[in-house]
């Protein structure tokens, strides 16, 4: 662990990049730079799980959003668009309202926190740190076996119902995209 | 026979799950799926009464698991004296109403699925020793209720189904408010009956006046009471045979059985000051209007539903007297109108499905025409004027005595009715059953065996019951016996008494 | 040993992340924008979970937690993004603002 | 659970066979209930009939071998039970399915069996063209089984159960020619106008019951009550005795079944029954069951001077002015219904000024003669073809002679003649009458004057002059069958020489009738002595008047020294009117009671279906639910509230659908700012 400072700084720069990557997100005209200020901002969110000493997590937030989601978000934004029309197509609507919400929100939050009593160790106790790969496998294989089961049918059913809904139907008179 | 309560539940909704996976067109082996399933919890409840302990109130073939630990549901089954012959009834009068809904041809497997699911309920509801558990079974109940009299009712049945639907809904959310009333209210935080009936003396007048009065008006929709009832008459018009039967025999009781079971032993305090407006003298309103109301129907089933309206009032007042022969008196009346009414209600329908209508005037010397069905059907309508000898007598009496020593005015009042309901019973025998052949039914066939099986046991039962009472009678008796001592002899917590009687 | 960071300051990277999300879901027409927006939350909660199970008691719970998760986003995305081309298949938009066949 | 001081005096005594008396009648009704019609069908007529008078029969048999029995045991322990089952035990209610026999339920069952076998035995021959004589003579073996459950039992409850068993059977039995309304209706008003007199009964028996319980024990048991009653001394409810109140309620129950003012009403309709019927349980055996409580209750009633007042006035109206009745009606049975109803006054009068045996002993009697006369008056309406009109008969002695002589006997007795079993026990009632007070004798002579009248202007109109009947009708007069007319010989001899049961002491009888029963209902002493001569004088007096009435008869109806039409005129002609139209009683209660119920249970009916829910729901609402269901009286208020409901969260659910926008983004909206909501609320200091 580093010194506080640096761990300080260490945090700033990865909030930030965290936080631009989703500004960018959300003012983007364009998707697909929208898709990649998210790619930013998963990896500002994977460099705090490492602060946070979860370095698994952080690897697989790499692999599954990174790798994953985000290029089958790609994958989507390429399918449903023609290639010319991809900048009209990232409109907003109702920003105030939209801002004003999210605003609200976010205040809610901030005074939530401050009010929220959390639950932490007693004062004096040092943190431990512990090897997470190890810990998170025993737990998934230990306590959480049943959901880690679910979690496993779960994502077989997505396997099969992604299939299904994407599937090209021979009948479809609208198939027939520059896809 | 461990679990035998479990059983007697779920066997009938295993039927249903049967018949769900049965082809739609295979009606008759539908039928008799649903007959079957319904036979051994008949033949478990003959068990059950040859194998109760009639000598202790505790409660007997107990089962309890957890169910929902973090908010400490249980799943609690047993039965004493009070609740054991309301399953009796309960398993009996369920084949007898399966037999009665032999000629449905509309959607025969969603009947009698749905009629199975209604039968699990309501043995349920009175084996449930959680109160969470009675709850939800209670809500089980009600939905094939609705479905069965919004789809297999008569010309208005989607009005009387909502109506039902409606007003039942109402009374469970009272009910479902003072369930968790009394959850709260305990410390730790419990559903189970027991130990609510177990800190009956902890709780305050106040709190147990306002319990009971929740409890007391989602009860007494079912029963119906007086301000609550116009939902019966329409639900009964409206639904099939079967399910009136259903309706009068057993979901009515539900609502006095909960007063016993539930105000009763859990708000003993509040019992002693409501009985007398809430229970006697409504009791008392209700047989009189509802045997005045009656006298002027001119619809067979309205009139047999107002008359139930009337019987269950001798119930209240039974009750409310807190004597041993009122308490004792009033669920043997919950048993024998069961019985009586679940008569009278197949024998409408045994004229409903041969002429397709049920108006009194319509009608007329069916007993020459058809005699043995009118040798039965003179049986139940003297069984319910409360003719000696038959059962409802012992009940009425035991009844009425009761009501003599707790008020001679109301006592003199109820036992006025006897006369009322002679009057209506045998003015509608008049006019349906005797005089001039009306030529349009002139060749109407007699009963013929199924409907004798469904009518004779009950027959039996009436008389039987009539002259040996004991068979119910010692059932009840030490189990109400205790409940009503508990009333008695409620004090007022210690807590809610002014300090200055404290040592 | 007193720690310069706490837990309050990644609830409140939390918190901003999550907003953002919202506001992403809230003001998007594009189908794929609002599927986007979600993701945003989903690792919003995700720091949450994980800042718990650093600073507070529940152990390598939190990280158990945001492995579902990012499971569920996964599949959550893979099913969204099928369903939004199936949409596009049929109407030739992915337009949200246009999809209210489920009016009352 | 006999009390054992009252145990210590009457040793009693247990016989099995008494439960068999009435059980046998039962179970020949059971079989010719089940299987009636297959017998009649097999073995026709005969072989239902044979069933049901062989099980009357053989319960008649039982009764004597019992009577016997009881005879040989030590005067005052003659009392034998036999307890059957257990029946209601419920706190300190404790009642069993027993029965006792006693002096006065000998008599009673004696009377029942008897003279209803006989009845059944004459059935056979009236129903001989019944195609549903099983159902007939089951209902008849029923009826027998109720009544005597009715006098067997030994309790209040077990009485009540034959009580009711009883009033079962007489509606059955009234509409048994069920395809007539005028029979259904018939017997529908014997059995609600009884009803109300049941009402009355078990208010008597709850108040009863309770009261021994707050003055120690409590009991319905009749052989337990003597010695328990004496705690009910001083008691009070409403500032009146409890005993009165006990007696009065009991009393209201007897003027129903025994058909005394105000009760009267149901009797005389009943005569729409078959005849037999009318004889057995209209005159002989059911009717008397108020008087036989009484006797059974003697020394409750006893306690209650009060009570006996009432009684006694009751009784000696009904005997008046039902025999002022008698004197205008033309249809046979409803004169002879009538004169039951007056003779039932009779016995009460007796039960009123506490002469128990007397009145019990006018109930023997009368079970003969009446029988006798109802059987004769049967015979005659067989022959006439089912005309009971008197003015369409005459002169029927020359075809009939047999019923007539009986018929004459009987008519002979009910008028008092010396000598007839009518002259005993009438002179007996009017004796202890005149002993209580003049006045009340007085009434009794009066209506023996217009008995002895009314029955002999019976005889003369039926019997002597020309016959009135059309040329079809005459042609095939006839006497009845053996069949009809031994039953009525025995009868007649009955009521020639039952008399003789209770000769009083005056005339030198030892009066063994009142001493066989003494031990039961024990003897009310009169203060005062009286001498024999104005015994003597007081029964000639009611010899005359009767022969006076007799003597009246025979002047109008045989020598026409007056005509008939000119005595209806007598003052302007209503007291005929008064008389013929019963006094309009029937009007008045149907105008008061009946009226009033029905219009009662219309408005409550009404009330239910309009207005519960009026108050409620606005007249709005009620318009337009009325707009909308067809009639007036589908305005369904009640209903309203749940209508209201239901359109209620219809129209919110309108509004509510809006919110359905289908648009994600609305929903979302609504989320945040619920969610913000929420968390600004919880974090609020």
């Amino acid at each position: 662990m580093q010194g506080p400072d640096l761990s300080v700084a260490a945090f700033l720069l990865l909030s930030a990049l965290t936080l631009g990557g989703g500004g960018g997100v959300i003012f983007s005209g364009n998707i697909v730079y929208s898709a990649l200020s998210l790619m930013v901002s998963f990896l500002g969110v994977a460099g705090l799980y490492v602060m946070l000493e979860a370095d698994f997590v952080a690897g697989v937030q790499v692999l599954v959003y990174v790798g994953g989601v985000l290029v089958l978000t790609l994958f989507a934004v390429m399918l449903t668009h023609r290639i010319e029309d991809i900048k009209v197509s990232n409109r907003d609507v109702g920003k105030l309202p939209g801002l004003a919400a999210a605003l609200a929100m976010f205040a809610g939050l901030i005074a939530a926190l401050e009010v929220a009593p959390w639950k932490l160790p007693a004062e004096g106790v040092a943190h431990e740190a512990f090897a997470s790969t190890q810990s998170i496998g025993n737990a998934l294989l230990g306590r959480y076996v049943l959901p880690f089961e679910v979690a496993s049918i779960v994502l077989l059913s997505v396997l099969v119902g992604a299939v299904v809904l994407s599937r090209k139907e021979v009948a479809e008179p609208r198939v027939s995209d520059d896809a | 026979m461990d679990h035998i309560l479990t059983y007697m539940t779920f066997i009938p909704l295993a039927g249903m799950a049967v018949i769900l996976c049965m082809p739609r067109g295979a009606t008759k082996a539908i039928r008799l799926t649903a007959l079957g399933f319904t036979i051994p919890p008949l033949l478990m409840a003959v068990w059950l009464f040859a194998n109760f302990d009639r000598t202790t109130e505790a409660m007997q073939f107990m089962e309890r698991a957890q169910w929902i630990p973090s908010f400490n549901i249980q799943y609690i089954m047993g039965v004493d004296g009070l609740s054991v012959t309301m399953i009796l009834l309960t398993a009996l009068l369920c084949p007898i109403c399966i037999l009665a809904s032999w000629n449905i041809e509309k959607g025969v497997k969603g009947y009698f699925a749905l009629f199975l699911l209604l039968d699990a309920g309501m043995t349920g509801v009175f084996c449930a020793l959680d109160f969470f558990l009675f709850y939800i079974f209670w809500e089980v109940m009600l939905l094939p209720m609705y479905f069965l009299i919004g789809i297999w009712g008569g010309e208005r049945r989607e009005y009387a189904a909502i109506k039902f639907f409606l007003y039942t809904l109402a009374g469970s959310v009272l009910m479902m408010i003072a369930m968790l009333a009394l959850y709260f209210y305990n410390e730790p935080h419990t559903f189970d009956m027991l130990v609510l009936m177990d800190n009956a003396g902890t709780y305050s007048r106040t709190f147990q006046t306002w319990t009971w009065l929740a409890l007391f008006i989602g009860f007494a929709i079912k029963i119906p009471a007086f301000p609550f009832h116009t939902w019966l008459p329409d639900a009964h018009v409206e639904a099939p045979t079967a399910i009136s039967v259903i309706l009068a025999g057993v979901l009515l009781k539900m609502g006095t059985y909960g007063i016993l079971r539930f105000c009763y032993p859990m708000l003993p305090l509040a019992t002693q000051d409501m009985a007398f407006w809430a229970l006697a003298a409504l009791g008392t309103w209700n047989i009189v209007y509802g045997a005045l109301c009656a006298m002027a129907q001119t619809d067979m089933k309205k009139l047999v539903a107002y008359s139930s309206i009337s019987h269950m009032g001798y119930v209240m007042l039974g009750m409310a007297t807190m004597t041993v022969q009122g308490i004792n008196g009033a669920v043997l009346q919950m048993f024998n109108h069961g019985t009586i009414t679940a008569m009278l209600f197949l024998l409408v329908g045994v004229v409903y499905d041969r002429a397709h209508h049920r108006r009194i005037d319509g009608f007329g010397g069916l007993a020459s025409v058809m005699p043995v069905y009118t040798g039965i059907m003179v049986i139940a309508f003297f069984a319910a004027m409360g003719l000696p000898g038959l059962s409802a007598f012992i009940s009425e009496v035991l009844v009425l005595l009761g009501a003599w020593q707790y008020s001679p005015a109301l006592a003199i009042v109820a036992a006025s009715a006897v006369v009322l309901t002679a009057g209506y019973m045998l003015w509608m025998l008049q006019r349906v059953w005797l005089g001039p052949v009306n030529e349009e039914y002139a060749s109407m066939p007699d009963v013929n065996a199924r409907e004798i099986v469904m009518l004779a046991p009950l027959a039996v039962i009436v008389i039987v019951l009539g002259v040996y009472p004991h068979a119910v009678l010692d059932l009840i008796n030490t189990s109400l016996t205790a409940i009503n001592n508990t009333v008695l002899s409620a004090v007022p917590p210690l807590a809610s008494l002014p300090l200055d009687v404290l040592p | 040993m007193p720690e310069a960071l706490g837990l309050q300051h990644f609830l409140l990277v939390g918190a901003a992340l999550f907003c953002m999300g919202l506001y992403c879901v809230l003001t998007r027409r594009n189908a794929i924008g609002i599927l986007m927006g979600v993701e945003l939350v989903l690792n919003a909660a995700n720091v949450n979970y994980i800042a718990f199970s650093r600073y507070g008691v529940g152990g390598v719970d939190g990280q158990v937690f945001s492995i579902f998760v990012i499971m569920l986003a996964a599949a959550e995305a893979a099913i969204g993004l099928a369903i939004v081309l199936g949409i596009y298949r049929r109407s030739g938009s992915i337009d949200v603002s246009q999809m209210t066949s489920l009016r009352g | 659970m006999v009390d054992p001081h009252h145990a210590a005096e009457v040793a009693v005594h247990s016989s099995q066979l008494l439960r068999w008396i009435p059980f046998i009648p039962l179970l020949g009704a059971a079989v010719n209930f089940l299987l009636g019609t297959r017998i009649q069908s097999r073995a026709g007529r005969g072989g239902v009939a044979a069933v049901a008078i062989g099980s009357s029969l053989a319960s008649f048999v039982l009764v004597v071998i019992s009577f016997f029995s009881l005879l040989a045991f030590d005067e005052h322990s003659r009392l034998v039970i036999d307890t059957v089952a257990p029946w209601i035990h419920i706190g300190s209610l404790n009642v069993d399915i027993g029965f006792q026999f006693d002096p006065l339920s000998a008599v009673m069952t004696l009377v029942i069996t008897g003279i209803g076998s006989l009845i059944h035995i004459y059935s056979y021959g009236y129903m001989d063209d019944e195609p549903a004589a099983w159902r007939f003579f089951a209902l008849l073996n029923l009826f027998m089984f109720a009544m005597l459950t009715l006098v067997l039992g030994d309790s209040l409850l077990l009485m009540f159960v034959g009580w009711e068993g009883v009033g079962l059977c007489s509606w059955a039995l009234i509409g048994f020619w069920h395809q007539d309304h005028v029979n259904t209706t018939a017997g529908n008003k014997a059995f609600i106008v009884n009803r109300i007199g049941d009402f009355g009964f078990v208010l008597g028996v709850f108040l009863l019951f309770w009261s021994l319980d707050s003055a120690g024990q409590a009991t319905v048991v009749f052989r337990e009550l003597p010695a328990l009653v004496g705690g009910l001394d001083g008691m009070l409810l409403w500032g009146v005795p409890v005993v009165t109140l006990i007696t009065l309620f009991l009393f209201v129950g007897a003027t129903g079944k025994s058909a005394q003012i105000p009760l009267f009403v149901w009797l005389p309709d009943a005569m729409a029954g078959p005849t037999p019927v009318s004889a057995l349980i209209h005159a002989a055996t059911m009717v008397t069951a108020g008087v036989y409580m009484i006797g059974r209750l003697s020394f409750l009633f006893a306690m209650a001077p009060a009570t006996l007042e009432v009684v006694a006035i009751i009784a000696a109206a009904t005997a008046f002015f039902a025999a002022t009745i008698g004197i205008a009606q033309n249809d046979i049975k409803k004169v002879l219904a009538y004169s039951t109803v007056s003779q039932l006054g009779y016995m009460f009068i007796a039960m009123g000024v506490g002469a128990w045996a007397a009145g019990i002993f006018h109930l023997v009697t009368h079970a003969f003669f009446k029988a006798c006369l109802f059987l004769g008056s049967g015979s005659v309406i067989h022959a006439m073809h089912h005309e009971q009109d008197m003015r369409r008969m005459g002169g029927l002695r020359h075809y009939m002679p047999r019923t007539f002589w009986t018929f004459l006997i009987a008519t002979v007795a009910i008028a008092g003649v010396p000598g007839t079993a009518g002259f005993f026990s009438k002179d007996e009632i009017l004796w202890n009458a005149y002993l209580h007070s003049p006045a009340l004798w007085f009434m009794g002579f009066l209506s023996a004057g217009i008995t002895a009248f009314y029955m002999f202007r019976l005889v003369f109109m039926t019997f002597y002059g020309e016959c009135r009947a059309d040329e079809h009708t005459r042609e095939h007069l006839h006497e009845s069958s053996g069949w009809m007319t031994w039953p009525l010989v025995i009868l007649a001899v009955g009521s020639l020489f039952a008399g003789f049961l209770g000769v009083p002491a005056a005339l030198g009888g030892s009066n063994a009738f009142a001493h066989f029963l003494e031990p039961v209902v024990g003897h009310m002493e009169h203060s005062g002595h009286h001498s024999l001569a104005l015994e003597y004088g007081l029964m000639a007096a009611s010899v005359g008047i009767a022969g006076l009435g007799i003597l009246l008869a025979w002047l109008i109806y045989v020598k026409k020294v007056f005509s008939a039409e000119s005595l209806a005129r007598i003052g302007g002609g209503w007291p005929h009117r008064v008389f013929l139209n019963k006094y309009y009683v029937d009007e008045l209660y149907g105008a008061t009671v009946l009226r009033g119920t029905m219009g009662l249970s219309t408005l409550f009916a009404w009330f239910d279906r309009t207005v519960v829910d009026g108050v409620v729901n606005g007249s709005a609402y009620v318009t337009r639910i009325g707009a909308t269901l067809s009639g007036v009286f589908d305005f369904r208020v009640v209903d309203g509230l749940v209508n209201l409901t239901a359109d209620a969260i219809h129209a919110f659910g309108g509004v509510v659908r809006r919110v359905q926008t289908g648009s994600l983004n609305t929903y979302l909206y609504v989320i945040v700012v619920v969610v913000a909501a929420v968390l600004f609320a919880g974090t609020w200091k």
